[in-house]
């Protein structure tokens, strides 16, 4: 998921056919006149209540406000830029999302004729959704629903009609999973203008879209994950732990919680095999740079090979010893394809290897109990 | 029996030229799943595991009578390969590809859903019925035939899941896998229907996880069935899931979806509930009164 | 009981507030159709003929129930009107709209079919169970209920075919009309099918025309009934059916589809043959041995 | 259906992102130099056998051969214009039509890897066809078909592609019928260029396509017959007849046939109800216009009124005596709506009237025959 900020969801709304208020990123400056408004652009919500936003009627109290933002940390993100926009009186204010409802399977649209406020705070009967089938996208009927759903009075229904038509081809267009605006402001010219865009964008969609790349987000520690292919999940324990898929992921966590162990960091590997024992060798280096009293290895393939793996193992602790460092010690579960194979690779270098997910499990409290007492 | 494919099956793979495709074609034939053929596009003629490529879906149905399709094509090629799949008039597909852009995945479970075509995936480890036909991710010589179904949105946690059953003295009738995509083409409640029809199948292990409602509909069909099921929800502890910005929140799915709260809805539907993955086995074991509980 | 629709049924029109949906709507009622509502958007909360108005198919769906529904809207908005009403849930659709696109045609029976709705239509003089519910262009005081089926391409030749029965003491089951364009949501051989199933059914009259397959599609269906079937075929001195230039001749559909090839097929497959629209209801009482034949 | 004339149809080609070659209508020039050709637009093939297409190489034979086709009948249509245009040599020629096959309910796309003949003379497996799911549209691997059924060379496959998908989409979008275009040549640069043009459009669409009207065809009598909304078949016969319904006009047809009758003219009321009795009056003055021995009325209605034809009736009769002509003995058989007060309405203008289909059609040949008899 790729979670854009607000000035390139604007641009994003603006190459799909929306008004967006005039704006540049600070220093430059819109070619509209003050008064003015000073943006956060940080990729969490919540800016407002945090001193993100600030009015600005000159140039003094725009370059103080502006410095003043730049240099905020808002929800644990650094403030990336600062956006100066036209401020635009609003007559009417409404709230218009399209996004993809992953449990029903196919996009939905909502819209409410409350907007700039939170959209949780408004009471669910006055919010109007359409889910849209796939196979036949938006249609006419639905767009009306929405229309009296949110009470659009009659002169503004061309216009709202070819917002939310506009909002739906681009979630398509986009390869979007979501595109809210909130507020949609009714300018006193009639136009429906985009104030805000929280835009999220899907990463797997990137071959239909050159150019675009997931921004790696999250911890240190998840960001080096990312950057080798796999998923790094930063959990407050003592038990680094390396798992192939998510459900075997979630289910070494709970296994290990439920005896006692307190979990993290996680490392799954996803496409981390298509690269190669080396690459599996930097991930046993990065969770091992995590200083945990264990690290776990849990690991069950029935089409990609254990050997592979194996050597990645003993690669890693070899490179953590040629560079002087004591690596904490490893329990290694895995059981699959090549599963002998591995069990030598390991076996020469010194570790056991069993294929009993319970048995490894305990095996790892055992040893993570040992290490916390002897201080390791 | 077993549901969705056995001995009669007839099995396509599509992408059989490419490194995935041939590895499960070699394995097929050795296995004795009832592979006829495969569909590269360019390459009809040429042969592979010693069965006939094709150009096209419809030409590989039209010669070996497919009813079955294992797609292992790169990303950005699943939909048309669904498509074509869907448009051929087999009835059954594992969509094998991980990676593929949501809005792609919604149409092509629309269009399945709408020719009634039964799909697993994107991102299913497949189905198999051990010692019929093997359509998955898993290595025939790790299972053992049997009379417990298992359906599962994990293909790693079928594994883990199967050995407990094993370690149980049970096998399995089939093992179907969802797909670990938050869209995929079939739900727990239409897979758990057809283990409730099934003669030779006695019990269900289902295999769930956080997010989405596919598990509270599942509960629904658990209700109405007449066998046992047994269910077993990963991510107990997984930290909470990421939400969509605030639309998330007043979008129909929500509600409390962690694994807990599955876990009850499913109890409370009169599924027994297994609390830790390595006790599955035993957990259908002693509800059947059978083998080393 | 009948085929489609009967006492049971719950009727919506849509475009109800329209000066059509009105006549439709007093007539049903006065029939003892069970009409539950009518949708037009914008006139929710009205009523007409006693029954609710909704803004939406999936408002009056939920507020009554509804599984069948009747449309008589203007052509640019039938594909709309098709769209929803499939997508609100309902069963069975009649389309009553006339000069419809064909590419709207296309893409709505598409749809139907996609998510299991009947669609008779576009262009259809609907369906009528007489003496249970009616959905047809056809007045209640001109049929007479009873145990022949009636599928048509045509509504007129319709009338004529129910006169013709009762003329030879008999009555109707149910009366099905297919709709008068090419392309229409239903075939033939789908309600001949629903027919050879209804055991209040002893035999079914169908009348086709000139052009298309569907009457060759019908032929296969009759071959496998256990029911006695009487064929129509009108257009038998029609001028040779307009060919859509070169590529007609080159497109799947070609082959003779006259009204004498199609009756000659259908007479090999075991259908007794109606020489002349008078004489049907002579025809079907010969075969069934009954009636003033 | 509406039928365009090959520059019609190139103008749509030309808005639908195609190439054809330069052109212009008679006396007008294209822009490009000698030699050109000369077409005769007619809505009808065979004009190349007909010798409507002639080669010019200077202006004196311009002028020539363009007045010579200027004057020609093709296929009993009178040439509409002459159409003169670019000659382009072809590398190859290609058969590409994109066109609704009503029996399967979807459009289907057909290409073959020799074009610039008859499609029907090329053996039936030399012919790539594919039909399109209106669900999904046409998808590249439905491209990939068509492209290896005519062997398409490597080199030419992008720019096939392109020109099979302008087709498809070019049908959807001017809601057509049939896009055939014979031959689709490749020039010597390697361009792909719309040497003819077969255009049917679908006229219902009309409210789609503002300014799109049917063109009237046909016979004098059907063109009347169209132009007050009801469709008139004629067939050389003398017995007049007006059915409502395509299904019970073939049926009255095929029972007056059966009888020993010659029937024509027809017409099928069609739209004509929803525009009063005073239109079905000038339906009538227009049948009995064709000197018939006879004119029967098959109506059955269940849902329009038959006092409304019954009126239409009397009305057209007056008006024929009015105007001081005789009109033609008429049979009516009606029944359904308001049945009771149409045979009052007929009675009292001294018109009998039965509801018997049968029993009808055994007055009209009877009626036929006596006036045949009397000569009238």
């Amino acid at each position: 998921m790729i979670t854009l900020l607000e000035h390139e969801g604007k641009s994003l709304l603006v190459r799909n056919g929306f008004a967006v208020p005039s704006g540049a990123l600070w220093p430059a400056l819109p070619t509209c006149d003050y008064p003015l408004v000073a943006k956060a652009q940080v990729p969490v919500g919540g800016r407002g209540k945090a001193g993100g936003i600030a009015m600005v009627d000159d140039a003094a109290a725009l370059e103080t406000e502006a410095s003043r933002i730049a240099a905020m940390q808002i929800g644990g993100h650094d403030v990336r830029a600062v956006y100066i926009e036209e401020r635009i009186e609003a007559q009417r204010e409404f709230y218009v999302c399209a996004m993809v409802d992953r449990d029903r399977g196919c996009p939905v649209l909502i819209a409410c004729a409350e907007g700039g406020v939170e959209i949780e705070s408004v009471p669910r009967e006055r919010i109007a959704e359409v889910a849209i089938d796939p196979l036949i996208g938006l249609r006419g009927y639905a767009l009306n629903s929405l229309l009296r759903g949110i009470g659009c009075p009659e002169d503004l229904a061309g216009e709202m009609r070819k917002v939310l038509t506009r909002l739906h081809d681009a979630l398509i267009a986009e390869d979007a999973e979501q595109i809210e605006i909130n507020p949609l402001i009714l300018d006193a010219k009639g136009r429906l203008i985009a104030a805000d865009a929280k835009v999220l964008l899907d990463e797997d969609a990137g071959f239909r879209h050159p150019g675009r790349e997931a921004e790696v987000g999250g911890s240190a520690f998840e960001r080096s994950a990312r950057e080798l292919g796999a998923i790094g999940i930063e959990l407050d324990g003592n038990v680094a732990a390396m798992m192939n898929g998510a459900g075997m992921t979630m289910a070494t966590l709970d296994e290990l919680t439920a005896l006692g162990g307190k979990v993290g960091p996680l490392v799954e590997l996803h496409g981390v095999m298509t690269q190669g024992p080396e690459r599996v060798a930097e991930i046993v280096e990065l969770l091992l740079a995590q200083k945990p009293a264990v690290l776990f290895c849990n690991i069950y393939f029935q089409f990609r090979r254990l050997d592979d793996v194996a050597e990645g193992i003993v690669s890693g602790l070899k490179r953590i010893r040629d560079a002087g460092g004591t690596p904490a010690p490893i329990v290694v579960r895995m059981a699959g394809v090549k599963e002998a194979e591995a069990r030598e690779i390991l076996g020469a270098a010194g570790i056991p290897m069993t294929d009993n997910f319970a048995e490894a499990c305990d095996l790892v409290i055992a040893q993570c109990n040992h290490s916390v007492k002897e201080g390791v | 029996m077993s549901i969705l494919i056995d001995k009669s099956s007839r099995v396509l793979i599509q992408g059989i030229t490419g490194s995935t495709g041939r590895i499960y074609a070699e394995r097929m034939k050795r296995d004795g799943t009832p592979l006829v053929g495969g569909v590269t596009p360019g390459r009809g003629g040429q042969e592979v595991a010693g069965v006939p490529v094709f150009d096209t879906m419809a030409e590989a149905v039209a010669a070996t009578g497919a009813d079955c399709v294992l797609s292992a094509v790169r990303p950005s090629l699943a939909l048309d390969a669904v498509y074509e799949a869907v448009s051929s008039g087999i009835r059954l597909m594992v969509l094998y590809s991980e990676n593929v852009p949501v809005h792609d995945a919604m149409k092509m479970c629309a269009f399945a859903r709408a020719k009634g075509v039964q799909l697993l995936g994107p991102n299913s480890a497949g189905v198999i019925s051990p010692g019929k036909a093997n359509m998955a991710d898993i290595s025939l010589e790790r299972t053992r035939p049997g009379r417990i179904g298992i359906v599962s949105k994990s293909g790693t946690l079928t594994y883990e899941a199967m050995d407990t059953l094993h370690a149980a003295g049970l096998g399995t009738s089939s093992i179907v896998c969802l797909g670990g995509d938050p869209v995929v083409g079939t739900e727990f409640a239409e897979v758990l229907r057809l283990f409730d029809a099934d003669p030779d199948t006695d019990a269900v292990v289902l295999i769930g996880e956080p997010g989405g409602g596919m598990e509270f509909r599942a509960a629904e069909a658990v209700r109405e069935m007449g066998k046992p099921v047994v269910a077993y929800l990963t991510g107990r502890n997984a930290p909470a899931e990421k939400r969509m910005g605030h639309a998330g929140a007043v979008s129909s799915a929500s509600g409390d979806t962690s694994a807990a709260a599955k876990a009850q809805v499913l109890e409370d539907a009169g599924a027994r509930i297994a609390p830790r993955v390595t006790q599955i086995g035993a957990v259908v074991a002693g509800l059947l009164g059978v083998g080393a509980a």
